[in-house]
C-alpha cells in the first residue's frame, strides 16, 4: 500500500559470498519488522523490506537491481550493497542521482571514503586501518613477534592486511609472508604450504569464516603447520568454532562490538527469529536498517538528504543510548523531540564521512568457544 | 636427519596434499572426459551436479547418523554413497530425457549441447541451494586422520610432522580403483566398446545394432557414480558448500583437457599436473632449503618462484605450455 | 516463418520487453524507464561483446573462452587513460617500473637472440640461462623497488600510477571526454593481447584453444588483481570521470530543471533519464557502426573465405587460403571488440573492480547470447545479447514471481512457505536455466539462424 | 511371380523436410541373389539403399523382408532382423582399431566371433597386419576393406553394400567380387551399388539403373550389359 | 618439372613412404598406381605440404619446395584434390568454387568496406566462371545446394571442379574416379587431356581404374610399400610381373555361371 515506507535490502544473495547474505538480510529485516511493529514510525506508517540481489560480482546486475528498487518499487532507502564493488556502482549509478540514502553493513573499501556521495552514503563495517593497528597491538601484547599473514584477495582483506603489516612491523614484529587467498576455491594446499614454509609463531587470517579463511585454517591444522591463529572480525563467528571445535583453543582475535553487550543481546534477539546473529556482518545488517529508519523518523521525511543528515545525529552522542530491540523506545524519544545515540549490536559510531568508528572486543577461543577478554 | 626432515616437510606440504587434490580433480575430470568422449560435449553442469550428488549423500548420511548407523573408523558417508549414486543417476537420466535427447535427435552441434548444459547447470544450482542452502554443511565423522602430524613427530623424533588424513587415503585409493575399473570397462567389455563406437560414429553404431539410448543411459549412470563419489570425497576432505563445487569446474576442465579430452588416463594425468603445478610452483622452498643447505647458504627470502596470488595463473601457464607441445593433451585426446 | 519477417518480428518482441519494463509494473516488469534504460545500456555493450564473439566463432569457428580477459583489459585501459596521474608516482617509482619492464623485455629479447645467433651447444645453453637469471634478478630489483615506491603513496586512496587525464587529481572529472578516448585504446590493448595469444595458441584445436584462452583470461585477471601499481588491484579504482554530465549537476542547473518542467518531469527523474539516454546514444552509435562493418564483411568474399576455413581448414589451405593468418586476423578483431566493449562498460560503471571479473558473467553469458541469438549471424547475436541480458536482470523478479506462485495458497508463516520465500534468490539462476533451455529447445540453431 | 526376399516397393521419399529424391522406386533382391544398382551421380542410389535400411523417411511405398512389412522399423531393429549395411561414406569407426571395428560389426552376435574375424583377415590380409591400428589412419582402400569386413561380421541374411569397391585396387576388387559371389552362394542376398558397373553387372543376377530417383532400366546383369543405351549412358561406353 | 628425391615419411616405426624417387615431367599426365596402402596418398600429402617429410627433397622447376605450407604451394600453381572429399559443407556448391581463386580483392577487409564496386565486378566474373565449371561437370542443377547435402560422387566432382577455377601449373588428382559414374569419368578424362594439351597443365593422377589410366596417362608409375616399383608406359607396366602380382591380379576366380 502507498502508506508503507519501503526499504531496499540489496545484498549478494547469489555469487561467491552468497552464504553470508541471508543472515545480514535477516538482521536488516528484523530491524525493519521491529520498527514496523512499533506502530509509531513516522506517524504510524508500516515499513516493508524489499530484497534485491547485488551478486557481488556483477556491478551491472547490482545497478539494475538497485534501479528497479529505487525507480520501480520506490524504496526510500537502501541497506547494502554487500561488496565494495557493487556498493560503489550502486551509489554513483543510483543512490546519488536519485537522492536516496544508502547504508552498507559490510563494504569496507577505504576508497569509498573519498567517493563523492553528497553525504548520502554510510557504512557500518569498521575501518580496516584502525583494526589493523589494534590487531598489531594485541599480538605484540601476547609476546608474539613473528607471524605469517594471509588475506582474502579483495579490498577488505588487502586493506586489513596492509594496515596490519605496516603497524606490526613498525612495532618491531616480523611478517614472514603476506599472501592472498581467493575465496570459494577448491583447494588451499598451495597457500598453506607457502605459509608453513615461511613460518612464524602464529597465522593471521584476514578472511571470512565460512570462505577461504576457513579453508586455510583447515589446511594449516590438518598439516600441523600452525596451531595459533589470529582472527580479525571476518573470522570471529560461531561458524568457525562449530567447525573446528577446541582445535583452535588459544587462538585469539578481535571484532567490533559494544561494551554494553549489544552484541549478545542482538544475537539472542535474532536467534528468536531463526537468524544466525553471529554470522559475519549480521549485526551490522540490523544496525544499518535501524539507523536508516531512525534517521528517517527523525527527519520526518524520506528525502535522502534530510535522512542522511539525521542519520549522523541518531547514531552519535549525545542522547539516550539505544541497544538492540529498543527501536520502539528510540522512535518514541525522537517523536518527543529527544536525542538518541544508537549503539545497537555493533557499537555504531559514525566518524568522518559516514564511517563507523566503533570499539572492538578482544576474544580468545577456549574450550571451542569465543570468550571475551577485553575491549579496545 | 636433516635430509629426512626436508623430505617429511616436502611430503607433508607438497606431495600428500597435491596427490590428494590431484586425485580429487582426476575423479571430477574422469566424468567430464567420459561425457566428452561418449556424448561429445563439455558438460558445464558437472560441478553443480557434483554438488547435487554430494548433497543427496549428505542427506542420507545425516539420516544414517540419526539412526546411529556407523562404520567407524570410516566415515558414514561411504555407507550413504550408493544411495546418493542411485538418486543422482535417476536425476541425470531424467535430465537426459528432458533436455539432451532432443538435441541428439536433431543432431545439434556440440556447442548447443554445451549451452544446454549451462541451462542445466543453472537449474541444478538452484535446486541444490533450494534444498540444502548456500552455506557450509558438516557431515564428516569417523576417524579424521590416519597419521597425525603431532603423533608423527613424537613417534619419529623428527622436528617436522607428517599428516595423512583418512579422506585423503580414501580419495587416493578410490581414484586408483575407479580408473582401473573404468579403463577395463571401456576397452575390454562389449558394452564399453559399444560406447566408444557410439561416440566415434553414431550412425554406424546404429547400423551395427548398438542401441544408442542404452549407451547414453549407461554413460549417465557411470557419470552419476563418478560425480557422486568425487563430490562426496571432496566434501569429506574439504567442506561441502555449493559454490565451491561450481568453482571446481575450472580446474576440473583444465585437468581433463591437459590430459587429453575423452581419454580416461589423460584425466588422471591432467588432475595431477594441475594439482602439482598449483602446489609446487608457488611453494616457498625455504623450509626445505633450510634443512638441506649448510647454515652459511641459508636463504633469507622465501625461495618462492611465484607468490600464491598467481597460483591459478601458474597452473594455466603450465597447461598452455603443455598444450603447445602436445596439442591434444598429454594422452592423445579427441579433437573436434 | 520466412527469414526476412522473422528478424524484425523478434527484434520487435525484444523491444516490447524493454517498453513494458519502462511503462508497466504488471507481472515481472518494474514500470520504470530508468530501470529499462539501465538494462538497455548494458545490453548495448553486451551486444558488442557478442558481435566480437560471433566474429570469432560464427565466422571462423574459433572457440574463445577468454572474453573476460579482453573485457578486463578494456576496463584497465579506461583507468590508464581517464584517471589523473598520481602526483609523485612517476618520480617515486613509475620510472623504475617502466625501466624494470624494459629490462625484463630486453632480457627476453637477448635470450632469444642468443638462442638464434649462437651455435647450438653447451655454451649457448649456459649463455641463455645466464642471461635469463641475471636479467630476471636485475628486473626484479629495479621493478620491485619501483613498485614499492608507487604503492607507498597513500595506498588507501591511490598507490598507483594513475592515468593520462590532464585535469590532475583536483579537476580530472572536468575532462570526461578522456573516457571516450579510452574506448579505442581498450580495443587496441585487447587486440595487442589477442595478437600475442593468437601467435602462441591459435594452432590448437577448438576445445584445447578454449581452455588456453580461458587460462590466459584468468592470468590477465590475476595480474590486474595483484599488480596494485597499475590500477590499485583489488582495492579498486572508483570515481572514474564520465563522458556525460552528472545527474546532480543537472538537478542543480536551473536551465535543465526548467526544461524538465516543461516536459512535465521532475528534475530527478529527468536528470537520471537524460544521463542514461546520453549513454544509450553513444553506445548505439558504436554498435550500429560495428554491425554495418561486420555485415559488409560477412556478405563478401572475405566472409565466404572465413566460412570455408571454418568448414574445412585443410581444404581451405589447399585452396590457397592462409588459415593461420586469417585466424589471427579474426581473433584479434573479435578480441578488440571485446576490449572496446570492456572499456565502454567500465565507463558506464564508473569504476574498475577486478574482483567482479568472473568467467560465468563475462565469458559464458556472452556465449549464451551468441548461441541463443544464432551463431554466424550478426543480427542474431545482437538480438541474443538484448534478450539474454534482459532476462539475466529480470530473472530476479521472475524468481520471486515463481516463488509467489508456488507458495500461493500456503498458510502464512508455515515452515515450508518461509523456506520457499527465503530461497527466492536462488530461483534467479534457476529461472535463467529454464528460460535458456526453453529458447534452445524451440530454436536449437538460435533465434535467427545463419542463412 | 512370388515376392522377392527383400523388396523396397515403390518407394518415394527424401531427406528431412526436403523434396522427394526417390520417386516410386522399386529395388528387390531374392535369396542367394546379387542385385546391383547403377546410375549417374546423384541419381538416388545411396538414398534408395538408406530408404531400404530405414535411415530415411519413406513417404509412400513399403519395405518388406521375407514377406514381413518392416517399413516402420528402426535401423537397429533391421540389423537384428539380419540385415547388414555398408554406407558409402563414414563407414568405419575411425578412432577404434581395425579389430575393434570388426568386433563392433559382430556386436549383435552372441556366439563366438573369433572365427569370422579370422575369415575376414583371410579375405583382406592387410587388415591382419593393421589389426591394432586405429582405422582412421588407414589408406582409403584399406578403410573400404575394413568397412566391408565389418558388415560381413554380422553374418547377415541380406548384405547391402554402397560402392564397396570405391578406391580399392584391382586385385582386391577381384577378391572382393569373388567373395561376394561366394557369400551369395551360401544363400545370402546381396544388394549393392556400384560404379565399377561393368564388373558388377557381370556377376549380378539382377540390375537396376536409377536415374533421378526413378527406375530407368531393370533386367538381369547380362541384359543390361548388352543394352547399348545403358552402356553408352552409364557404363562408360 | 617436379623432382622427388628419396622422400621418406614414417609414422612411428611404419614407413608409409620409404625412399620414393621420381620425376614428373612438365606437361605430362603421370599416372600413379599401386596397391592399397602403397603410400600414394601419403606421398601426395608430403608434396602438397600437408605432411612434413621425414627426410628427402622436393623441387619444382629447380626451386626447393620441401615443407612449404599448402597455401603457398597453391600460389605457386600446385593444386590437389582429396581422396576423401573435403567439401565446404555449409556453403553452396557455387560458393565452393567461387572461393578458390586467390588474390580476390574482396578478401581484404578494407575493401569489403570501401571497395564494394570492384568486388561486385569481380564477383560477377567469378560466378560466370563457376557456373561454367558446374555446367561442364553436369552438376549445374545443384549449384545452390549446400555441399554437405549432395551425393558422394557429386562431392568428388566438386572437388575436381575447384582445380578448374584457376590456371594451375600442376594438379594432383587423388582418385577422382572412385565413386564417379564411368561415363562421366571418361568425359572428365577428355577434359583433363584437353586442359593438358590446350593450357599446358601438368597432371599427376592416382587411380585404380585402368581404363581411365589407359585413356590419358603417360607415363605410369607403380608404387608399392612406399617405393617406386615400376615406371613406364601403361603397356610396359601391365606386362610387369611384379605389378601383376601386387596390384593388377588376374581377374575373377569364380565366374558366375548363367542363371
Ligand atoms: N597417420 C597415419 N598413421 C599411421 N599410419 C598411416 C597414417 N596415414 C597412413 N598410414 C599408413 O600408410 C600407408 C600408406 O597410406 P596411403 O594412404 O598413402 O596409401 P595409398 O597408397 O594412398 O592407398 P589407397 O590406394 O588405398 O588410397 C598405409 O598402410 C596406412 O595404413
Ligand atoms: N544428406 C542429404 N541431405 C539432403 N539431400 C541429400 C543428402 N544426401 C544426398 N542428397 C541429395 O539426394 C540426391 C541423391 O543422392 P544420393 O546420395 O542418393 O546419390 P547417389 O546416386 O548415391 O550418387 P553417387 O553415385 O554420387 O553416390 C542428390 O541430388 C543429393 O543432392
Ligand atoms: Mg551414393
Ligand atoms: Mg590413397
Amino acid at each position: 500500500d502507498d502508506h508503507a515506507v519501503k526499504i531496499g535490502v540489496l545484498l549478494g544473495f547469489t555469487g561467491p559470498l552468497e552464504s553470508l547474505a541471508p543472515p545480514i538480510a535477516g538482521g536488516a529485516e528484523a530491524a525493519i519488522a521491529e520498527v514496523s511493529a512499533s506502530g509509531t514510525f513516522m506517524g504510524g506508517k508500516e515499513v516493508m523490506a524489499i530484497r534485491g540481489d547485488s551478486t557481488c560480482v556483477d556491478s551491472a546486475a547490482a545497478t539494475a537491481a538497485a534501479e528497479r528498487l529505487v525507480t520501480g518499487d520506490g524504496v526510500a532507502g537502501i541497506v547494502g550493497a554487500m561488496c565494495s564493488g557493487a556498493t560503489g556502482a550502486v551509489l554513483t549509478g543510483v543512490s546519488m542521482p536519485n537522492g536516496v540514502a544508502q547504508v552498507s553493513p559490510s563494504a569496507t573499501s577505504p576508497a569509498l571514503s573519498t567517493l563523492e556521495d553528497n553525504g548520502l552514503f554510510f557504512r557500518l563495517a569498521p575501518s580496516d586501518a584502525r583494526q589493523g593497528e589494534l590487531m598489531a597491538d594485541i599480538i605484540m601484547g601476547k609476546g608474539v613477534k613473528s607471524v605469517a599473514l594471509t588475506y582474502t584477495n579483495n579490498d577488505y582483506g588487502k586493506g586489513l592486511a596492509d594496515s596490519f603489516a605496516a603497524a606490526f612491523e613498525a612495532a618491531g614484529g616480523t611478517v614472514t609472508i603476506n599472501a592472498a587467498h581467493e575465496d570459494g576455491k577448491a583447494d588451499y594446499s598451495a597457500e598453506v604450504g607457502a605459509l608453513a614454509s615461511a613460518g612464524g609463531d602464529a597465522l593471521v587470517v584476514a578472511g571470512y569464516s565460512d570462505q577461504g579463511g576457513a579453508g586455510v585454517i583447515q589446511g594449516a591444522l590438518d598439516s600441523g603447520a600452525f596451531d595459533l591463529f589470529v582472527l580479525p572480525d571476518g573470522m570471529v563467528s560461531d561458524a568457525l568454532t562449530e567447525k573446528f571445535g577446541s582445535d583452535l583453543d588459544g587462538s585469539f582475535g578481535q571484532h567490533p562490538a559494544s561494551k554494553t553487550d549489544g552484541a549478545g543481546k542482538l544475537e539472542a534477539l535474532l536467534a528468536d527469529a531463526g537468524i544466525d546473529g553471529a554470522s559475519v556482518y549480521a549485526k551490522e545488517g540490523y544496525d544499518s536498517a535501524a539507523v536508516l529508519l531512525l534517521g528517517m523518523h527523525k527527519a520526518g521525511t524520506t528525502d535522502g538528504a534530510a535522512v542522511a543528515a539525521a542519520i549522523t545525529e541518531v547514531a552519535n552522542a549525545p542522547g539516550e543510548p539505544i541497544g538492540p530491540g529498543e527501536l520502539a523506545k528510540a522512535l518514541e524519544i525522537l517523536s518527543n523531540g529527544g536525542d538518541i545515540d544508537y549503539v545497537g549490536g555493533s557499537d555504531v559510531e559514525l566518524v568522518g564521512p559516514g564511517e563507523s568508528g566503533g570499539s572492538f572486543r578482544e576474544v580468545v577461543i577456549e574450550g571451542g568457544e569465543f570468550k571475551e577478554v577485553g575491549f579496545h | 636427519m636433516d635430509f629426512l626432515n626436508a623430505l617429511v616437510a616436502l611430503s607433508n606440504f607438497v606431495l600428500i596434499p597435491a596427490i590428494a587434490y590431484g586425485s580429487q580433480l582426476a575423479l571430477g575430470a574422469l566424468g567430464v572426459t567420459l561425457i566428452y568422449g561418449i556424448l561429445r560435449f563439455s558438460n558445464f553442469a558437472h560441478g553443480d551436479t557434483m554438488a547435487f550428488g554430494a548433497m543427496v549423500t549428505i542427506l542420507f548420511t545425516w539420516w544414517f547418523q540419526s539412526m546411529g548407523l556407523s562404520i567407524h573408523p570410516l566415515p558414514t558417508a561411504l555407507l550413504a554413497l550408493p544411495f546418493g549414486i542411485v538418486v543422482t543417476a535417476m536425476l541425470l537420466i531424467l535430465t537426459d530425457r528432458t533436455v539432451y535427447r532432443f538435441y541428439r535427435r536433431v543432431k545439434a552441434k556440440p556447442i548447443v549441447f554445451v549451452m544446454a548444459s549451462m541451462g542445466v547447470m543453472f537449474i541444478m544450482n538452484g535446486v541444490v541451494r533450494f534444498i540444502i542452502g548456500p552455506g557450509d554443511q558438516r557431515f564428516a565423522d569417523g576417524e579424521r586422520f590416519i597419521i597425525k602430524a603431532r603423533d608423527f613427530k613424537n613417534a619419529t623424533g623428527l622436528s617436522e610432522g607428517l599428516a595423512f588424513k583418512t579422506s585423503q587415503g580414501i580419495t587416493i585409493v578410490t581414484a586408483i580403483i575407479v580408473v582401473a575399473v573404468l579403463f577395463w570397462f571401456l576397452n575390454r567389455t562389449r558394452t564399453g566398446k559399444s560406447m566408444r563406437a557410439f561416440s566415434d560414429n553414431e550412425d554406424l553404431a546404429l547400423l551395427s545394432g548398438i542401441n544408442p539410448e542404452r549407451v547414453v543411459m549407461i554413460t549417465w549412470i557411470i557419470v552419476a557414480a563418478l560425480i557422486t563419489i568425487a563430490g562426496t570425497l571432496y566434501g569429506l576432505d574439504k567442506t561441502f558448500k555449493p559454490f565451491t563445487y561450481f568453482q571446481l569446474l575450472l580446474p576440473i576442465f583444465a585437468s581433463a583437457i591437459v590430459g587429453g579430452l575423452g581419454n580416461p588416463l589423460g584425466a588422471i594425468a591432467g588432475g595431477f599436473v594441475i594439482a602439482f603445478s598449483e602446489v609446487t610452483i608457488t611453494y616457498a622452498w625455504k623450509k626445505v632449503a633450510v634443512y638441506l643447505l649448510p647454515e652459511s647458504l641459508e636463504p633469507t627470502g622465501l625461495v618462492q618462484l611465484m607468490s600464491t596470488d598467481y597460483k591459478f595463473a601458474v597452473s594455466f601457464v603450465i597447461l598452455i605450455v603443455v598444450l603447445l607441445f602436445k596439442p591434444t593433451g598429454l594422452f592423445k585426446g579427441q579433437s573436434v | 516463418m520466412s527469414y526476412s519477417l522473422r528478424t524484425p518480428l523478434l527484434f520487435g518482441a525484444v523491444a516490447l520487453l524493454f517498453i513494458l519494463q519502462g511503462s508497466t509494473d504488471w507481472w515481472i516488469f518494474a514500470g520504470s524507464w530508468n530501470a529499462s534504460l539501465t538494462i538497455l545500456n548494458m545490453a548495448l555493450i553486451s551486444a558488442i561483446m557478442a558481435l566480437g564473439v560471433n566474429l570469432q566463432w560464427g565466422y571462423a569457428g574459433l572457440f574463445n573462452v577468454g572474453i573476460m580477459g579482453f573485457v578486463a583489459l578494456g576496463g584497465l585501459a579506461t583507468v590508464l587513460v581517464s584517471m589523473p596521474a598520481t602526483p609523485g608516482a612517476w618520480s617515486q617509482g613509475g620510472v623504475g617500473i617502466v625501466f624494470g619492464l624494459l629490462v625484463g623485455a630486453a632480457t627476453v629479447v637477448a635470450a632469444v637472440l642468443i638462442n638464434t645467433r649462437m651455435a647450438a651447444g653447451r655454451n649457448r645453453t649456459l649463455a641463455t640461462i645466464g642471461t635469463l637469471v641475471v636479467g630476471f634478478f636485475l628486473y626484479r630489483f629495479i621493478f620491485d623497488a619501483g613498485v614499492a615506491g608507487v604503492e607507498a603513496i597513500n595506498p588507501a586512496q591511490t598507490g598507483y600510477l594513475g592515468g593520462l587525464n590532464p585535469g590532475g587529481p583536483e579537476n580530472y572529472k572536468a575532462h570526461g571526454y578522456m573516457t571516450l578516448l579510452a574506448w579505442p585504446v581498450g580495443g587496441i590493448l585487447a587486440a595487442g593481447a589477442a595478437w600475442v595469444v593468437g601467435k602462441t595458441a591459435l594452432g590448437l584445436r577448438s576445445d584445447y584453444l578454449a581452455i588456453a584462452t580461458l587460462g590466459i583470461s584468468e592470468i590477465v585477471i590475476a595480474v590486474i588483481k595483484n599488480e596494485d601499481w597499475m590500477a590499485r588491484g583489488v582495492k579498486n579504482v572508483i570515481g572514474l570521470p564520465r563522458p556525460v554530465p552528472y545527474e546532480v549537476d543537472l538537478q542543480q542547473s536551473a536551465d535543465f530543471v526548467a526544461r524538465a518542467d516543461s516536459l512535465g518531469l521532475d528534475a530527478t527523474t529527468a536528470s537520471t533519464l537524460a544521463v542514461k539516454l546520453s549513454y544509450s546514444a553513444l553506445f548505439t552509435v558504436v554498435l550500429v557502426a560495428l554491425i554495418i562493418l561486420a555485415q559488409l564483411s560477412l556478405n563478401s568474399p572475405w566472409g565466404r573465405m572465413m566460412r570455408a576455413i571454418r568448414d574445412n581448414e585443410v581444404a581451405a589451405q589447399a585452396m590457397g587460403k592462409d588459415v593461420t593468418k586469417r585466424h589471427l586476423q579474426i581473433f584479434v578483431l573479435g578480441s578488440a571488440l571485446c576490449g572496446l566493449a570492456g572499456a565502454m562498460m567500465t565507463t558506464l560503471d564508473g569504476q574498475l573492480v577486478p574482483g567482479t571479473y568472473q568467467p560465468l558473467r563475462f565469458t559464458f553469458l556472452i556465449w549464451v547470447m551468441v548461441i541463443v541469438g544464432g551463431s554466424g549471424n550478426n543480427l542474431g547475436s545482437v538480438l541474443g545479447a538484448f534478450l539474454i541480458w534482459f532476462l539475466w536482470i529480470q530473472v530476479e523478479p521472475i524468481g520471486n514471481w515463481l516463488m509467489s506462485v508456488v507458495t500461493y495458497g500456503m498458510e502464512d508463516g508455515s515452515a515450508l512457505k518461509t523456506h520457499l520465500i527465503d530461497s527466492a534468490a536462488h530461483m534467479r539462476l534457476f529461472s535463467m536455466g529454464i528460460v535458456l533451455l526453453l529458447v534452445l529447445r524451440f530454436s536449437p540453431r538460435g533465434l535467427i539462424p545463419e542463412k | 511371380m512370388s515376392e522377392p526376399f527383400l523388396i523396397g516397393d515403390s518407394m518415394t521419399g527424401g531427406y528431412g523436410k526436403g523434396p522427394d529424391i526417390l520417386h516410386d522406386c522399386t529395388i528387390a533382391v531374392d535369396k542367394g541373389e546379387i542385385a546391383v544398382i547403377v546410375g549417374p551421380n546423384g541419381a538416388g542410389k545411396s538414398t534408395g539403399m538408406k530408404a531400404v535400411f530405414g535411415m530415411l523417411d519413406v513417404r509412400s511405398g513399403a519395405v518388406r523382408l521375407d514377406g514381413e512389412d518392416i517399413t516402420k522399423l528402426s535401423p537397429q531393429a533391421r540389423v537384428r532382423k539380419g540385415m547388414g549395411f555398408v554406407p558409402q561414406t563414414h563407414n568405419i569407426f575411425t578412432a577404434m582399431t581395425v579389430e575393434e571395428n570388426l568386433e563392433m560389426g559382430g556386436f549383435i552376435r552372441t556366439d563366438d566371433i573369433r572365427e569370422t574375424i579370422e575369415q575376414v583377415y583371410e579375405l583382406f590380409p592387410i587388415l591382419r597386419e593393421k589389426r591394432n591400428q586405429p582405422a582412421g589412419e588407414l589408406s582409403g582402400g584399406q578403410r573400404q576393406q575394413v568397412a566391408v569386413g565389418r558388415a560381413l561380421m554380422t553374418k547377415p541374411t541380406v548384405l547391402m553394400l554402397d560402392e564397396p569397391t570405391a578406391g580399392v585396387s584391382p586385385i582386391v576388387m577381384d577378391e572382393l567380387f569373388d567373395r561376394i559371389i561366394e557369400v551369395a552362394r551360401t544363400g545370402i542376398s546381396i544388394l549393392m551399388v556400384e560404379q565399377n558397373a561393368r564388373q558388377a553387372l557381370e556377376i549380378a543376377d539382377k540390375g537396376y539403373v536409377l536415374v533421378q530417383g526413378r527406375n530407368a532400366h531393370t533386367g538381369s546383369g547380362k541384359e543390361l550389359l548388352a543394352d547399348p543405351e545403358v552402356r553408352q549412358s552409364f557404363l562408360g561406353g | 618439372m617436379i623432382v622427388i628425391e628419396d622422400v621418406h615419411k614414417h609414422f612411428g616405426g611404419f614407413r608409409a613412404v620409404d625412399g620414393a624417387t621420381l620425376t614428373i615431367q612438365d606437361q605430362s599426365i603421370t599416372g600413379l598406381i599401386g596397391p592399397n596402402g602403397a603410400g600414394k596418398t601419403t606421398l601426395f600429402n608430403v608434396i602438397a605440404g600437408v605432411l612434413k617429410p621425414t627426410s628427402g627433397r622436393i623441387t619444382m622447376a629447380g626451386e626447393d619446395i620441401t615443407g612449404l605450407p599448402p597455401h603457398e604451394l597453391f600460389h605457386k600453381g600446385l593444386l590437389r584434390t582429396f581422396q576423401i572429399a573435403h567439401e565446404f559443407g555449409s556453403m553452396t556448391c557455387r560458393e565452393n568454387l567461387m572461393m578458390v581463386p586467390g588474390g580476390q580483392s574482396g578478401e581484404r577487409l578494407w575493401d569489403t568496406w570501401f571497395g564494394r564496386k570492384r568486388i561486385a565486378d569481380e564477383e560477377r566474373a567469378l560466378k560466370a566462371k563457376a557456373d561454367e565449371v558446374l555446367e561442364f561437370l553436369t552438376i549445374s542443377h545443384i549449384s545452390n545446394l549446400r555441399a554437405g547435402e549432395i551425393s558422394g560422387g557429386q562431392k568428388k566432382l566438386l572437388e575436381l571442379g575447384r582445380t578448374m577455377m584457376v590456371d594451375a601449373k600442376i594438379v594432383f588428382l587423388d582418385e577422382v574416379g572412385a565413386g564417379v559414374n564411368r561415363t562421366l569419368l571418361y568425359t572428365i578424362a577428355d577434359a583433363i587431356k584437353r586442359l593438358n594439351e590446350e593450357r599446358g597443365y601438368t597432371f599427376v593422377v592416382i587411380e585404380h581404374d585402368m581404363d581411365f589410366i589407359e585413356k590419358i596417362c603417360d607415363p605410369v608409375i607403380c608404387m608399392a610399400e612406399g617405393k617406386v616399383l615400376a615406371e613406364g608406359t601403361l603397356a610396359e607396366i601391365k606386362a610387369n610381373e611384379q605389378v601383376i602380382e601386387a596390384y593388377l591380379g588376374t581377374g575373377l576366380k569364380n565366374k558366375k555361371e548363367d542363371a
